[in-house]
C-alpha cells in the first residue's frame, strides 16, 4: 500500500505531496475545496458587477483607482506565484533549503502585495470612500477586502508551515501541507488577475 | 510517532473526541431529530394559530418568528443533518472503507452544525427570533429590529460552514477511499446519490456564504449592498438565495432517492432497474439543479426572456425525475414485494412524490405561477416533496438500516401504525392547500379573514397535522420499547450491498479485511453466486485508525463565541472566539497526529466474540 | 501493513534521473509562461492606461487575455493538465461554470433592465 | 384554437371554483389575464393528471401483482434494464413538457406586454372573437390607463397617471379598459395580487414592475400583498373597484376635484369634524389636494368598501381603529388617539366628517 512507500527509497517518490493516501485525499479534498472558492468569489464579482454604477453620488472607479499601483501589486503577486512552482519544484528534487528559501520569498512577496493593498485601501478612504458610502464602495471592499483576507491567511499559513517545519526535512507528512499551501496560493492569484481585469481595468476603462 | 489511543475512560468524552464516522453519524442523527421535533413544535403552533379564521392564539409577530424559525430548522437543521447523519454512517460502509477521508473535518462539521443550530435558537430568548422567513428577502430582513436576523445570519453561517465541509469530506471519500474493485459503477446508488448531493453542496453553499455577509455587512457594519437609496439592489440578495436554495432542495432530495433505491430493490428482491440509467439520471438533476434557480423569481421583474428560459429548464427537470419514477416501478415489476415498514415508507413515498412532482411542473409554468406564487400552492408543493420525498426517505432509511446501526429493529407493528397515520395525516394536511392557495390564500399570513372561506380547509390542514405528530410519538416510544429484537440484526433484510457484511452495529473498524468487490450488489452477488462470503482483499494485519480529538468542538465553540460578538458588535468577544478558533487551528496544523494501529490479536479476539 | 511506516522521517536520497528531467523542463516552462503571463498583464494594462486604444476594443480584449491567464495559472502553474486529474477538472470547471452564471445573473437580471 | 381546453369540460375545477369567496380566486377568473392564465393551469393540470394516471396505474398493477405471497420463496430474475423502455420513458415526459412549454412562452411575454393595440388585437384574434372580421374597433379604441401602485407597510397607494391624483386602498378602474400598473415600493417588497383578475407581480424597492389587467365586468374584487411583508402582512388587503366607464369618469372628476362639502362642510357636525380632521390626520392624510402623503388619501373615505384595509365599514369600527391602531395592525406607522388628544365628541364629530366624504354621486 501507499503507506509503505517509505523513506527508506534509494531515490525521492516522483511526487512526495501524493504519495500516502493521506497526502492523495489532502490533494483532491483541497482542490474541491477551490472549486466551492470559485463560486464563493464569483458571487463577490457578480455583486460588485451588478452594483458597480450606484455610486449614489460617492466617488466612482474612475475617480480612484491607482492603476499603475494595482498593476504593480499584479506584477508582485504573479512573481509570488513563480516563487511558489519553484519552491515546489525543489521540493520534488528533495531539497528543503531551497523550497524553505523560495517559499520565504512567496511570503515576503504576498506580504508586499497586502502592503500596498492597505495603503490603497487608506488611500480611497482618504479620498472620501468609506465602506457604507454607496452600493459600490461596500461591494468594491467586500471583493477586494475579501481578496486581501485570503492573501493575509495564506501569509499565515505558509509561515506557520515554514516555523513549524524549519528543521524536518521533507516528509512524507508535510510535502503535501506545502503542496496545498502552495495551490492556495496560486488560486489567491487566480482570483487577483480576475479581479484586476474586471474592476481595476474594466472599471476605468469601462 | 504512533500513538496508542485505544479506549476511552469516560462514555461522554468518547462521543465527545469522537472521529468515527459511525458515531458522528449517529450524533447527526441525535441532532438532526433534535432539531426535527423543535421544527415540528413550530409548524403545530403554526397550524393551531390557523384552525380558524381571525384566531388569535399567537400574535402576529410571534408567527412571523415561527414560520421563520420552522423554515430554516427543518430545512438546515433538521432534514440536511438527518440525511449526513445516514451519509456518515453508510457511505463508508457500502464502498468498503474503514473511515471517511477526512475524520477530524468530519467531526468538525458536526459541531459547527450542532453550534450553529444551538446558536439560532438561542434568539427565542433573547429578544426575539428571525421573523423575515427563511428566504430573509431584504430590505425586510436588513432592516428587521432587534438580534433576531443576526442570529440567523451568524447561525447559518456557522452551520452552513459545517455542512461545505462534510460535503467535500464525502466528495474526497467517495472517490478516494472505495475498496478493491468498488469502481464508481458498482456503487449503490445511495453512495452515487449522496455523492452528487455533495457536489451541490460545493457549489451552492459559497453563493449562500457571500449572500450571509452582505447580509451581515449591511446589517452590522454599514454595508449599503441593498439599500436602494445608496444605489443597492434588494434583487441581487435573492439571486444569492436561490442559487444557493434551489440547489439545496436537490441536496435534500437526492440522497433521499438514494435511499429508496436501496430500499426497493431489497424488498423487491431485484436488482435495481436501468442502473446506469438513474446514475445518469442523478447527475443530469443535479445539474438542472443549478440552472433553474430563478424560477423562484418569476414575479419579481426579471423580464419575460429570462422567465421563458427559467421555466422551460425547470420543466425538463421532469424528465430525469420521471426517469428514475419509471425505474422504481420497474424494479418493483416482477419481483417479490415484501411490505415491511421501511418499504411502505419507499412505496408511499412514490404516488406522494409524484403529486409534488406535478404540481412542480405547475409551477414551472412562468406565466400560471403568477397566480401560483407565494400562496399555499406553494407550501402544499414543496411539503409534498419534501415531506413525500425527503422525509419519507429518512423514515425509510430508519427502519431499514436501525438494525445496522443500533442493533436492534425496530417494533414492525408500531412501524405500521406509524406509517399509515403519518401518510394519511400528511395528505390531509397539505392536499387541501393547493386549493386554498388556488382560491386566494397567500402565504406566510399570520391569519385569515373571516368570511373569505378558508375556514373549513385549514381545520382540516391542522387535523392532519395533529395526525402526523401524534404517529410520530408512536415512532419514538418505538424506538425505546424494541430494544430487545436483537435477533437477526445483521443481514436482517436478505441485503445486497456491503454494509450488510458486517456485524451489526459493526466494529469500529468496520471491515477487519478490506472486501473485494466483485460487481455491483456485491454482497447479494457472492450470496446467489459465490459462497456468500466476500473475498478479502488483504490479509489480516494491524489497522491504522485515527485518534479521537477535542479539537473540532474547541474550534466549533470558539466560532460560536465570536458570533455572539458580532450579534451584539463586542469587539473583543469577537477576538476572544476566533483566537479560540485560530488557536485550535494552529496547534491542530502543528501537533502532528498520525493516529494509532489495531493490532492484529485484536482484531482475531473481535472476530471471535462476533 | 505489519510495517508501519514513520511519515514524518525526512526523505533521502536523489530524484531519479527522469524525474530530475522532467523537473528541469517543467522549471523552464514555468519561467517562460511566467514571462508570457506578466507580458499579457502587461499588454492589458497598456491598452487601458493609455488612450491608444479604443475602448471597443480594449474591453473585450482584456476579457478575454485575463481568461487566457486563468486558464495558464491552472494548467500550468497548477498542473490541472497531469494525468490523474479529471476529478479536478470536473470540480473545477463546474465551479466556474456555475460562477459565470452567477456573474451574469447579477450583472443581468436584477430587475433594472427586463430582458 | 390555443386555448381549446378553456371549452372542455371542467367539472373537477368548476366544483371548486364554486367555493371560496366571489371574486377572489383564481379558479374563477374574470378578464383575460386571469383568463390566460387559468386556462394554462388547467392545461397543466389535464397533463400532469395523465401523468398520475399512468404512474398510478402501473403502481397499483405492479404492488397487486407481485406482492409476496405466503410462502412464495422464489428468487425473482435480475433484470438490468431495458433500453427501449427507457428511451419511451424519456420522449413521451419531453413531448408533453412541450406542449406545455410552447403556450407558456407564448403567454408569458403576452403578459409581460403593455402595449395596448397589440395586445387587444392579440387577444381578439385567439379569442376568434364571435365578429369575425376582426375589427380593430370595440375594445382596442379604448385607451389603456396607467396607474401606478405603491405598496407600503400596510396600505395600498394609487396613483393614477393619466389624471394626477392619488387615491388610497380602493382602486377604482372603468371596465373593459386595458389597466396598465405600475408597481414600485418605498419600504419593503410587496405584492400585488387580485386573483380573479391577474396573477402577482412584485413591488420592489428601486425597480418598476409593470403588469396589466382588464375588468369586464362590475364589481368588487379582492386584492392582497402576497410577499411577507412584516406583521401585518395578511391584512394588507386592497379592493379594485371595476365601475363602468361613465361612473369612472365621475370618479375621476370627484378625486381630482372634491366636492366643496369635503373642504369646507356645511353640517355643523362635520365641520367640527374637519378641525380635528385639521388638526390631527391632516399631516399624513390628503382630502383633494391637501394634506400629507404619508397615510392612504381619504378623499373618497365614505366610499371605502372597508376601513384599515379589512375592518367593516362601521362607525364603531373606525371609532376602535383610530384609538388602538396597533391592535389591529400590528406594526403599522399610524398613531392611536387616546381620548385625551381626540374627546369623545370630538370622535363623533370626526366620523361624521370622514362618512361624508364622498366623490361619487349618491344613486
Amino acid at each position: 500500500m501507499a503507506e509503505q512507500q517509505a523513506s527508506t527509497y534509494e531515490q525521492l517518490p516522483p511526487n512526495p505531496e501524493t504519495a500516502t493516501l493521506d497526502g492523495r485525499n489532502k490533494y483532491l479534498g483541497f482542490w474541491f475545496f477551490l472549486g466551492g472558492e470559485t463560486v464563493l468569489f464569483g458571487s463577490l464579482i457578480g455583486t460588485y458587477l451588478g452594483l458597480r454604477a450606484g455610486t449614489a453620488d460617492g466617488p466612482g472607479p474612475a475617480d480612484l483607482f491607482h492603476l499603475d499601483l494595482v498593476f504593480i501589486m499584479t506584477m508582485i503577486l504573479l512573481t509570488s506565484s513563480l516563487t511558489s512552482v519553484m519552491a515546489i519544484i525543489n521540493m520534488k528534487r528533495g531539497s528543503h533549503k531551497k523550497l524553505l528559501g523560495w517559499m520565504w520569498g512567496t511570503v515576503i512577496l504576498g506580504a508586499a502585495f497586502l502592503g500596498f493593498e492597505i495603503y490603497e485601501f487608506y488611500d480611497y478612504y482618504q479620498q472620501g470612500l468609506g465602506f457604507g458610502t454607496s452600493a459600490f464602495s461596500s461591494a468594491f471592499y467586500a471583493l477586494v477586502g475579501t481578496h486581501g483576507a485570503h492573501v493575509l491567511f495564506g501569509i499565515l499559513w505558509i509561515s506557520t508551515l515554514l516555523i513549524r517545519y524549519r528543521n524536518s526535512g521533507i516528509t512524507l507528512t508535510n510535502a503535501p501541507k506545502f503542496n496545498t499551501a502552495v495551490l492556495y496560493w496560486h488560486f489567491i492569484d487566480v482570483v487577483w488577475v480576475f479581479i484586476f481585469t474586471v474592476v481595476y481595468l474594466l472599471g476605468i476603462g469601462g | 510517532m504512533s500513538t496508542a489511543q485505544t479506549g476511552s475512560k469516560n462514555v461522554i468524552w468518547d462521543w465527545l473526541t469522537t472521529v468515527d464516522h459511525k458515531k458522528i453519524g449517529i450524533l447527526y442523527l441525535a441532532g438532526g431529530a433534535f432539531f426535527f421535533v423543535l421544527g415540528g413544535i413550530e409548524a403545530i403552533l403554526m397550524r393551531i394559530q390557523l384552525m380558524f379564521p381571525e384566531f388569535t392564539f399567537l400574535g402576529a409577530q410571534t408567527f412571523n418568528e415561527l414560520l421563520t424559525m420552522h423554515g430554516t430548522t427543518m430545512i438546515f437543521l433538521a432534514a440536511m443533518p438527518l440525511l449526513f447523519g445516514f451519509m456518515n454512517f453508510i457511505i463508508p460502509l457500502q464502498i468498503g472503507a474503514r473511515d471517511v477521508a477526512f475524520p477530524f473535518l468530519n467531526a468538525l462539521g458536526f459541531w459547527l452544525f450542532l453550534f450553529g443550530g444551538l446558536l439560532l435558537n438561542v434568539s427565542w430568548f433573547t429578544g426575539g427570533a428571525p421573523d423575515a422567513g427563511w428566504t430573509a428577502y431584504v430590505p425586510l430582513s436588513s432592516e428587521s429590529a432587534g438580534q433576531g436576523l443576526d442570529y440567523y445570519l451568524l447561525g447559518l453561517q456557522v452551520s452552513g460552514l459545517g455542512t461545505l465541509i462534510g460535503g467535500i469530506n464525502f466528495l474526497v471519500t467517495v472517490i478516494n477511499m472505495r475498496a478493491p474493485g468498488m469502481s464508481m459503477m458498482r456503487m449503490p446508488l445511495f453512495t452515487w446519490s449522496s455523492f452528487v448531493a455533495s457536489m451541490l453542496i460545493l457549489f451552492a453553499f459559497p453563493a449562500l456564504t457571500i449572500g450571509l455577509l452582505l447580509l451581515m455587512l449591511e446589517r452590522l457594519f454599514g454595508g449599503q449592498f441593498f439599500a436602494v437609496d445608496f444605489g443597492g439592489n434588494v434583487i441581487i440578495w435573492q439571486h444569492l438565495f436561490w442559487i444557493f436554495g434551489h440547489p439545496e432542495v436537490y441536496i435534500l432530495i437526492l440522497p433521499a432517492f438514494g435511499i429508496f433505491s436501496e430500499v426497493i430493490p431489497t424488498f423487491a428482491k431485484k436488482r435495481l432497474f436501468g442502473y446506469s440509467a438513474m446514475v445518469f439520471a442523478t447527475l443530469i438533476i443535479g445539474f438542472l439543479g443549478f440552472m433553474v434557480w430563478a424560477h423562484h423569481m418569476f414575479t419579481v421583474g426579471m423580464g419575460p426572456v429570462a422567465n421563458a428560459i427559467f421555466a422551460v429548464a425547470t420543466m425538463a427537470i421532469a424528465v430525469p425525475t420521471g426517469i428514475k419514477i419509471f425505474n422504481w416501478l420497474l424494479t418493483l415489476w416482477g419481483g417479490r414485494i415484501r411490505f415491511t415498514t421501511a418499504n411502505l415508507w419507499a412505496l408511499g413515498f412514490i404516488p406522494s412524490f409524484v403529486m409534488g412532482g406535478v404540481t412542480g411542473v405547475m409551477l414551472a409554468v412562468s406565466a400560471a405561477n403568477y397566480q401560483f406564487h407565494d400562496t399555499y400552492f406553494v407550501v402544499a408543493h414543496f411539503h409534498y416533496v419534501i415531506i413525500g420525498g425527503v422525509v419519507f426517505g429518512l423514515f425509510a432509511g430508519a427502519y431499514f438500516w436501525w438494525p445496522k446501526m443500533f442493533g436492534y429493529r425496530l417494533n414492525e407493528t408500531m412501524g405500521k401504525w406509524f406509517f399509515w397515520l403519518f401518510l394519511i395525516g400528511f395528505h390531509l394536511t397539505f392536499f387541501v392547500q393547493h386549493f386554498l392557495g388556488l382560491l386566494g390564500m397567500q402565504r406566510r399570513v399570520a391569519s385569515y379573514l373571516e368570511g373569505q372561506g378558508f375556514g373549513d380547509m385549514n381545520f382540516v390542514s391542522t387535523m392532519g397535522a395533529f395526525l402526523m405528530s401524534i404517529a410520530f410519538i408512536i415512532f419514538l416510544i418505538s424506538i425505546f420499547t424494541s430494544k430487545k429484537n436483537t435477533e437477526n440484526v445483521n443481514d436482517p433484510w436478505d441485503g445486497r450491498s456491503l454494509e450488510w457484511t458486517t456485524t451489526s452495529p459493526p466494529l469500529h473498524y468496520n471491515y477487519p479485511q478490506t472486501p473485494l468487490v466483485r460487481g455491483l450488489d456485491a454482497f447479494w452477488l457472492e450470496k446467489y453466486e459465490g459462497d456468500g462470503r466476500m473475498k478479502a482483499a488483504e490479509p489480516l494485519g494491524d489497522i491504522h485508525m485515527p485518534n479521537p480529538t477535542i479539537l473540532p468542538i474547541v474550534i466549533s465553540l470558539g466560532l460560536t463565541i465570536a458570533s455572539f460578538g458580532f450579534i451584539y458588535l463586542v469587539y473583543w468577544l469577537i477576538f476572544v472566539g476566533l483566537g479560540i478558533t485560530f488557536g485550535a487551528m494552529f496547534i491542530r496544523s502543528v501537533k502532528e497526529d498520525h493516529g494509532h494501529h489495531i493490532p492484529v490479536d485484536e482484531i482475531k479476539r473481535d472476530l471471535e466474540e462476533g | 501493513m505489519s510495517e508501519h511506516v514513520d511519515p514524518t522521517a525526512p526523505l533521502q536520497g536523489e530524484p531519479s534521473k527522469s524525474t530530475e528531467r522532467k523537473l528541469r523542463k517543467e522549471a523552464r516552462v514555468q519561467i517562460v509562461s511566467y514571462f508570457l503571463m506578466i507580458f499579457m498583464t502587461s499588454l492589458a494594462f497598456f491598452s487601458i492606461a493609455s488612450d491608444a486604444v479604443d475602448s471597443s476594443f480594449a474591453i473585450p480584449f482584456i476579457v478575454i487575455v485575463g481568461a487566457v491567464q486563468v486558464v495558464m495559472q491552472l494548467y500550468v502553474f497548477m498542473h490541472m493538465g497531469e494525468k490523474g486529474t479529471g476529478w479536478i477538472n470536473t470540480m473545477i470547471w463546474s465551479g466556474i461554470l456555475i460562477a459565470a452564471l452567477t456573474v451574469g445573473a447579477l450583472m443581468f437580471l436584477i430587475g433594472i433592465v427586463k430582458y | 384554437m390555443k386555448h381549446f381546453w378553456r371549452l372542455l369540460p371542467l367539472s373537477f375545477i368548476l366544483l371548486l371554483s364554486g367555493c371560496g369567496a366571489e371574486n377572489m380566486s383564481a379558479l374563477n377568473p374574470q378578464g383575460p389575464v386571469a383568463e390566460m392564465q387559468f386556462s394554462l393551469i388547467a392545461l397543466s393540470l389535464y397533463i400532469m393528471i395523465f401523468v398520475l394516471f399512468v404512474v398510478f396505474a402501473i403502481y397499483i398493477f405492479v404492488l397487486i401483482k407481485f406482492r409476496e405471497r405466503p410462502g412464495d420463496t422464489h428468487i425473482p430474475k435480475q433484470v438490468h434494464g431495458n433500453r427501449t423502455l427507457e428511451i419511451v420513458w424519456t420522449t413521451i415526459p419531453i413531448i408533453l413538457l412541450l406542449m406545455l412549454a410552447v403556450p407558456n412562452v407564448m403567454d408569458t411575454f403576452t403578459l409581460a406586454n403593455t402595449e395596448i393595440e397589440q395586445e387587444e388585437a392579440e387577444i381578439e384574434e385567439e379569442n376568434g372573437e364571435e365578429n369575425g372580421d376582426d375589427a380593430p374597433g370595440s375594445v382596442s379604441d379604448q385607451e389603456a390607463i396607467t396607474i401606478e401602485v405603491n405598496a407600503h407597510q400596510f396600505w395600498w397607494e394609487f396613483e393614477y397617471k393619466d389624471y394626477e391624483f392619488t387615491a388610497g386602498q380602493d382602486m377604482y378602474i372603468p371596465t373593459d379598459t386595458q389597466v396598465n400598473i405600475e408597481l414600485i415600493s418605498d419600504d419593503v417588497q410587496h405584492s400585488f395580487w387580485v386573483p380573479a383578475l391577474a396573477g402577482k407581480q412584485d413591488n420592489v424597492p428601486g425597480i418598476t414592475n409593470e403588469m396589466w389587467l382588464e375588468a369586464p365586468e362590475e364589481g368588487v374584487y379582492n386584492g392582497k400583498c402576497a410577499e411577507l411583508c412584516g406583521a401585518s402582512h395578511w391584512l394588507m388587503e386592497f379592493k379594485v373597484v371595476a365601475v363602468d366607464q361613465g361612473t369612472f369618469d365621475d370618479w375621476v372628476d370627484g378625486m381630482t376635484e372634491p366636492p366643496e362639502e369635503s373642504i369646507e362642510p356645511t353640517n355643523e357636525v362635520a365641520a367640527d369634524g374637519r378641525e380635528v380632521f385639521e388638526d390631527s390626520c391632516i399631516s399624513c392624510h390628503a382630502v383633494g389636494d391637501e394634506g400629507g402623503q404619508q397615510g392612504p388619501d381619504l378623499t373618497n373615505y365614505g366610499e371605502r368598501q372597508v376601513l384599515a384595509g379589512y375592518l367593516d365599514h362601521e362607525d364603531e369600527k373606525l371609532e376602535a381603529w383610530l384609538r388602538d391602531t396597533e391592535e389591529y395592525k400590528p406594526d403599522n406607522e399610524m398613531p392611536s388617539f387616546s381620548e385625551d388628544e381626540i374627546d369623545d365628541e370630538e370622535m363623533d364629530a370626526l366620523i361624521e366628517y370622514m362618512n361624508s366624504l364622498k366623490v361619487l354621486e349618491e344613486d
